[in-house]
């Protein structure tokens, strides 16, 4: 059984609306689900979660189908490992203390926790977000001077140590 | 005219509002709370903002949350919805002061309003009559009884500083006010740590009966008629109609004549509740007012043809209030509030909703942001739709509400569905025989 | 007043017959056919009663199961909705010989209404008129050239036995005629094995407008204003409307007056609607009658404050058509019929209804008998749900419509919602330039 | 087992609107489930469950779950394998042919087929009702004069022969 045979029963699953299929192999066990009925929020329910077990032969099968939450879920993650700095707060992201002074942190920067990663400017108060991690910067999901919501992802941080 | 309106609030009033906008060509952002990411709410707005966690207090009653995701979005006015920050002058004033319109009332009206003694002061000096009673604290037992002769017995003796029923007694007759006197005192002092009373006339069977009215900025003030909100539980209201069936058009017309002059000259703009409590002789006493817009406004909408939540914006956007003719109440409506609760023991039941189907067909209005499969947060509100109807008759209104509920299918949670079945079967409520004490002697 | 009453028909039609009765106080059977056996319709009757398998034939359409049905659960009346046996006067004899009432007009209007000559002859007779032509069939080239320059061109040649286009021509000069009343003979005699044709003036851009009547059984006709209803694809009706922009309070009280006179001849009893052919100068042709409630009937309703349905059941009871006031219409109205089909193929799309969520608000009403997983079966009429909207102006109830529209979500099966969407925004449909042409321009 | 014969499958646990089917064969399982859909007419839907045992070579024993519908179905069937006959329209249902006249058949009659075993009556009109078998009158599933409906079973034949 191969990636195609398995993005074929996924496929199979979700035109048919069943809602789980377990299937195991020597070797290989595949178990997909779709959440029942759509809802009327049309939101993203199709959760396929493929959780390939030993899967010898198709190590990327299972990373293809993780969906993508809505808003606020980190934007998706090259890395799956990292950890994941959120905005405490709405407001405005701004990567240096003032429009011409340097940005705080850039993508392979070394941080330690408690480093100030970025402003989030909310009512005119400048909130300074610290990393609580030591790692390195890899990666940064919001531009500067962009809208964040609250627990919106705003860096990745390759944990050391 | 506005272009981009922030909703500050939740459930169905958010896409109550969501509507208005839509009809108005106005676009919207939603705000959410981390329970509310799957909200109908959110998906019918245009934009939406995650504003922080379940918790109202950490989210839709944040004001700085709330502020900066206007900012964010860079909306022009923002629609407070009922409860939360709708009656926060505060929040009005910060909205004003960040150059976003606040769609209601002045600040200086809505802190007016919301401080109770205040605001009874200046509808009496405008004109409003109040239950009569002790202006501020008794100083003795002998000044009591003084008031209470004067305005004749059942009177109800409360602490100044009071709430919740406790410094409260009901008097009813001299020779009872002496030990209800002592006995009010000390638990005023044990409770609030102060012992001033005060005392009013009681009411033995009030309605609570309230007038809709819409201001313009540009001075004029319009009532809407009125509603019969008498069916209530613990303050929370249950079951709203217009008309009331004790309120002819005479009657209308003066008190909502009162109304329209006292808001007119303490300069209210936008929508608002004015309550009063009603005695047998209809004698109309003001309570206090609502600056917002109300739970039970589409019963009001069913019955004057008017869409008050798209007034309200037009309103706060400068407009000047014109209407074709002076509103005239048709047929009779009545709404019944669905909450998410146990109908005997009135628990909260908060869950998955697993089928949700709302009944149609004439004279049928829903009112709800929830849906099949949703979940009901246990963190907010237990209302999950208003159903209203509208009929030419009480009586006909009554039967179409009855068939409306029978229609109306809700699995997965408990809801007060079949308490309102059972109410629309009362003698008492068929008759029309309401007062405030009507779910006590009931449930 | 009925105690028991027999719905003869399905879906959306069967319930809003069952919502009538409930409110009304009359208990209801629900007959179905194998493939509706967890219909709402049935659901939500008092009874039910299988009356046979999925083909129309063999069910619904059977007078003998349909009798029988009514028969076993000892009904005293019978409704029977729109299509299927609505318009069969067989089937109301069949009722009256059993003691069961119809809900309609007698047998004998029936069967007049349903003779389209006789029906047109009639109401010439009592002063309606029709569209100028040959009388019956033409003798003779001759004879056709001298009726068309009679009534002036353009003209249409039809096949008297016709229908479906086939032996008919549009003829626009003398010049023409004799090509095309040759041809047309010819299609006549082949499609229909006889030749005859008959001829009439032709409208270029017609409307479809009609009137709603209801008569009582003393010998009173009332109108309810008319339906402007010219968006139609190959005759069905897609939106309806009213009223309609082009006819005013004085148009509206004189073809009302002669509908009402007309029909109160002919001892009209129960709800119809006449139709006409309106031409640019707004001269109306009647076309033909209805003898039963509409699809579109809840337009009337909003703007006219009635419940035809409860009415139509109270005239069959025999009571007398009392109304507090002539009728007078409020606002403006607008229905979208939604259809289990592909907005643009227009093929029907039966199958499971996976997600199903109604709009709701102000001056919105949704008439359905469907619901989330529930299987729309292909043997059927493809209408699944009117999307009807009230509000005081016709731009305000397109702008409320389209909020609505939007709000609409049917997902398992393709829905007519889109194509709906697409004409809210149509110049001519905003602009109310209609004419029953609009859907062929415009697809 | 191949892909095409895993959709069939799922198409057949589809159609059957079945909840769960479970197949195991030497290196291969499959588990496949569907979430009842609550329907708001909350009718007692088709909840057929299949619980297919081993199968070994047999993934058509889906076949052998016949859903049950409500109301005209025969009662629930002491006997499981009766022959029913159902009244082939609405209408009243007699036993005899006339008030005071012996019933046409009783519980343990041998009957042949084309014998008469009850009227229908609809419309004034008399139906007969003709068996369509060969047997004994094993169940009787109305009473006399009793109203029926389209394809309601009215007697179980114990097959004979």
């Amino acid at each position: 059984m191969n990636i195609d045979q398995i993005r074929e029963l996924i496929q199979a699953v979700c035109d048919s609306g069943i809602t789980e299929l377990e299937l195991e192999r020597t070797g290989v066990k595949i178990r997909i689900r779709k959440e029942a009925p759509s809802s009327p929020a049309g939101s993203p329910t199709v959760t396929v979660e493929t959780t390939g077990g030993v899967a010898p032969e198709v190590p990327g099968a299972t990373g293809a189908a993780i969906p993508e939450g809505s808003g606020a879920s980190p934007p998706a993650a090259a890395e799956p490992d990292l950890h994941v700095i959120r905005s405490p707060m709405v407001g405005t992201f701004y990567r240096a203390a003032k429009p011409d002074a340097d940005p705080f942190v850039q993508v392979a920067d070394r941080v330690r926790s408690g480093q100030t990663l970025c402003i989030v400017e909310a009512m005119k108060l400048m909130n300074e977000i610290p990393s609580d991690a030591d790692g390195e910067i890899a990666e940064i999901y919001v531009n500067n001077g962009e809208p964040v919501e609250y627990n919106q992802a705003l860096f990745g941080i390759r944990r050391t140590g | 005219m506005f272009k981009k309106i922030l909703v500050a609030n939740r459930g169905e009033i958010a896409l109550r509002v969501i509507c208005a906008c839509r009809e108005l060509g106005i676009r919207t952002v939603a705000i959410f709370s981390e329970a509310d990411r799957d909200s109908l709410h959110v998906r019918f707005a245009d934009e939406a903002v995650c504003v922080g966690p379940a918790q109202s207090s950490e989210s839709y009653l944040k004001v700085p949350s709330v502020i900066s995701a206007a900012e964010v979005t860079d909306v022009d006015a923002v629609h407070p919805g009922y409860g939360y920050l709708a009656e926060n002058a505060y929040f009005a004033e910060v909205c004003e002061a960040c150059n976003v319109r606040f769609i209601g009332p002045s600040p200086q009206v809505i802190r007016l309003m919301g401080d109770k003694a205040r605001a009874r002061a200046r509808m009496v000096q405008a004109g409003l009559a109040v239950l009569p009673g002790s202006r501020g604290a008794l100083d003795s037992l002998d000044q009591a009884l003084e008031v209470a002769s004067g305005i004749g017995y059942p009177v109800i003796v409360k602490a100044a500083a009071g709430g919740g029923g406790r410094g409260m007694r009901i008097v009813r007759s001299p020779g009872e006010l002496s030990s209800a006197f002592s006995t009010a005192e000390n638990e005023a002092r044990l409770s609030f740590g102060v012992p001033d009373l005060y005392l009013e006339k009681y009411l033995e069977r009030p309605r609570h009966i309230e007038f809709q009215v819409m201001g313009d900025q540009h001075g004029k003030v319009v009532h809407f008629g009125e509603r019969e909100c008498s069916i209530q539980r613990r303050h929370q209201k249950l079951i709203e109609e217009s008309p009331s069936v004790i309120v002819d058009q005479d009657i209308r017309e003066r008190v909502g004549r009162q109304v329209e002059e006292a808001l007119a000259e303490v300069g209210y703009s936008g929508a608002g509740t004015v309550e009063f409590l009603v005695d047998e002789d209809r004698n109309f006493y003001f309570m206090e007012m609502n600056t917002r817009i109300q739970v039970e406004h589409p019963v009001t909408e069913m019955v004057a043809g008017v869409d008050l939540v798209k007034l309200q914006i037009r309103m706060a956007a400068g407009e000047p209030l014109e209407l074709e003719e002076p509103p005239r109440l048709r047929g009779h409506s009545i709404e019944c509030r669905i909450n998410a609760e146990d109908p005997e023991t009135f628990r909260p039941s908060p869950g998955r909703i697993t089928a949700f189907h709302v009944p149609g067909g004439t004279g049928v209005r829903v009112d709800t942001a929830v849906y099949s499969e949703c979940q009901v947060p246990p963190y907010y509100d237990s209302l999950i739709a208003k159903l209203v109807v509208h009929a030419p008759s009480r009586p006909e209104a009554v039967l179409r509400m009855e068939r409306a509920l029978e229609m109306f299918i809700v699995e997965g949670v408990r809801t007060s569905i079949p308490l309102h079945q059972r109410i629309m079967k009362e003698p008492d409520f068929l008759a029309g025989r309401l007062d405030t004490g009507f779910m006590e002697r009931y449930a």
